[in-house]
């Protein structure tokens, strides 16, 4: 490319340090009264064209900003694996065995009440939906899974969820491992947990 | 002693009413006063005389004392070794000695080369293009920001093994006491009062047991028993006799 | 001037949005895996160079900067950076020909305690950092320069700081005792003054 002289450079390397956006005259006192401003300003507009960054004027001040079409490379996304709470992991289960279940119901089920955040966790992470409303008093939104659910836990179905006799086969039921487990739960009950 | 050294040079530090004694302040050590006087002679820090620096140096320090200004103490004490080098440097030479005053004047000659060196240094790094002085960064970056999404985790064996925790926590409880083997009181009376006609002599309580393999079955039996035969001595039915405590209880029909 | 592809204008809006120089990694993270960042970085320097703004190198970090010759210009209005005490400069320079070194070792070629602020301004600037301790008695703990000093005086690496060959090459760099053995005094005891 065309080496710019140095009125442009002067311009150019004003644009680029400057704080805010700065207007012709602003330019002409930085850069000395004898400099074409408006000319440089053209130039420089020409010479970022079709880059990563372009000379823009918004109501009659000029500043560097970012191409339009790459403004996605300001903003990253980061995925983080974490680790669902143990309330989250309860709310979503009897939202799987009951669905479509209301808010109260979950509570009623689990025996302790469950935090805003907990079912904002489990729609964030697309496994439930809001499911409509009951039509009982009050009109509760119920809330149901997501085949996404379906897809990350491996099932082809809720029908493969292991039923209650299952799960006391399997011991998953037994009072006496429920309560030890609970009594080194308490602690952690509280729903602060989650989130 | 630390000789006053300020961060940065701000206002000018030295009041006129000050001067004199600031004199021996405007150097920052002995060996700062050592290297300037070093440089007054305008020869290469590797060729200098030290012997001619150091008559500089008490030459100076002499008439700083006379003057009357107050000599910090670091600059006294390297007065006194300089005064002991020089006088080692002009004596006849001695082979005994350890270091020999060659090697001391060659060390002192190789500290100041280190510290024009690294003040020569930080002159030309300090005159370099600094940002914010010669070179300027972008004035109003947009930054750059990272979101972090929490991509979820849980197995199904944590969501059926929870569902089976909630399940369990919530079911009612059902307490089932478990059935002891015991002998009745009403038991005993009436086993003991049967047994007592069969028999005509002193007889030991534990021969009215039945027999068992289990012990807690026995030991219900045998407090049951002697309860009874209590029961039965009180209505006069019967007759009991035991020589020492924990003697060997016999039982006789009244 | 040929127009840029996708992956130098990428490698462009990154640079010019960051607030801080950032790695050929932090850009390839920014602007996707699949993109040759050093290509990139290549072709920017080449196109900014000449320019009123230039691409720089400093400690494997990269950043934008204006060019030093037109420091005339945005110089104005401008606060000058604090001026550093002589005793900063000098501790500063220690640190960088020498690193890592003890507060020990920085007395020895000055001649003079540090006093208390000195390493704290240096550190608060961000041009010295703790860089461990010499496993030596008494464990002291060394200190070294970052990238920001690179950044901020211009240096590509530790091998632009001004002379450094030179004054390794005349053993200044060395400490006493080594200097005094290369010249066939094998004497390497007593040091008093030295400490």
């Amino acid at each position: 490319m065309i080496e710019p002289d140095d009125a442009v450079r002067a311009v150019e390397a004003a644009l680029f340090a400057a704080a805010e956006p700065l207007t012709a005259a602003d330019l002409a006192e930085h850069v000395g009264l004898g400099v074409d401003v408006p000319a440089a300003l053209a130039r420089l507009v020409d010479d970022y064209a079709g880059r990563g960054v372009n000379l823009v004027e918004r109501g009659g001040r000029w500043h560097f900003q970012t191409a339009p079409d790459l403004a996605h490379i300001l903003r990253r996304e980061r995925e983080e694996p974490r680790r669902l709470s143990r309330a989250a992991v309860e709310t979503l289960a009897i939202i799987a065995y009951h669905e479509p279940v209301s808010r109260a119901d979950i509570e009623a089920i689990r025996g302790v009440q469950i935090s805003r955040g907990t079912l904002d966790v489990l729609m964030e992470a697309g496994w439930v939906r809001p499911a409509g409303r009951r039509e009982v008093p009050g009109r509760p939104l119920t809330y149901a899974t997501t085949p996404a659910f379906l897809a990350h836990f491996g099932l082809e179905s809720r029908r493969d969820l292991p039923g209650i006799e299952d799960l006391k086969a399997a011991g998953l039921l037994d009072p006496i491992e429920a309560a030890l487990a609970d009594m080194g739960q308490l602690e952690l009950e509280s729903d602060g947990e989650d989130a | 002693m630390e000789p006053a050294e300020s961060l940065f040079e701000d206002s000018p530090r030295v009041a006129e009413a000050d001067r004199l004694t600031l004199d021996i302040d405007g150097w920052e050590g002995p060996l700062d006063l050592l290297l300037t006087l070093a440089r007054s002679q305008k020869v290469d820090l590797a060729r200098i005389s030290i012997l001619a620096l150091v008559e500089q140096y008490l030459a100076f320090i002499a008439d700083a004392k006379k003057l009357k200004l107050e000599i910090a103490a670091d600059y006294l004490v390297m007065a006194a070794w300089l005064a002991y080098l020089k006088s080692c440097l002009l004596l006849p030479k001695d082979p005994e000695q350890d270091p020999s005053p060659e090697e001391l004047a060659l060390r002192l000659q190789l500290r100041l080369q280190r510290l024009s060196a690294m003040r020569e240094a930080g002159a030309r790094l300090i005159g370099r293009d600094r940002i914010g002085r010669d070179v300027f960064l972008r004035g109003a970056p947009e930054g750059l920001r990272t979101i972090r999404r929490a991509a979820w985790q849980a197995d199904l064996y944590d969501l059926i093994a929870a569902y089976g925790a909630v399940r369990a926590r919530t079911e009612p409880a059902v307490h089932i006491v478990a059935r002891r083997p015991v002998m009745t009181l009403e038991e005993a009376l009436l086993r003991v009062e049967r047994l007592l006609g069969a028999r005509l002599d002193w007889t030991t309580l534990e021969s009215f047991l039945p027999e068992t393999q289990d012990g807690e079955y026995r030991r219900s039996a045998l407090a049951s028993s002697f309860v009874a035969t209590l029961e039965l001595a009180r209505k006069g039915r019967l007759e009991l006799d035991q020589k020492a405590p924990f003697a060997p209880l016999y039982i006789r029909a009244a």
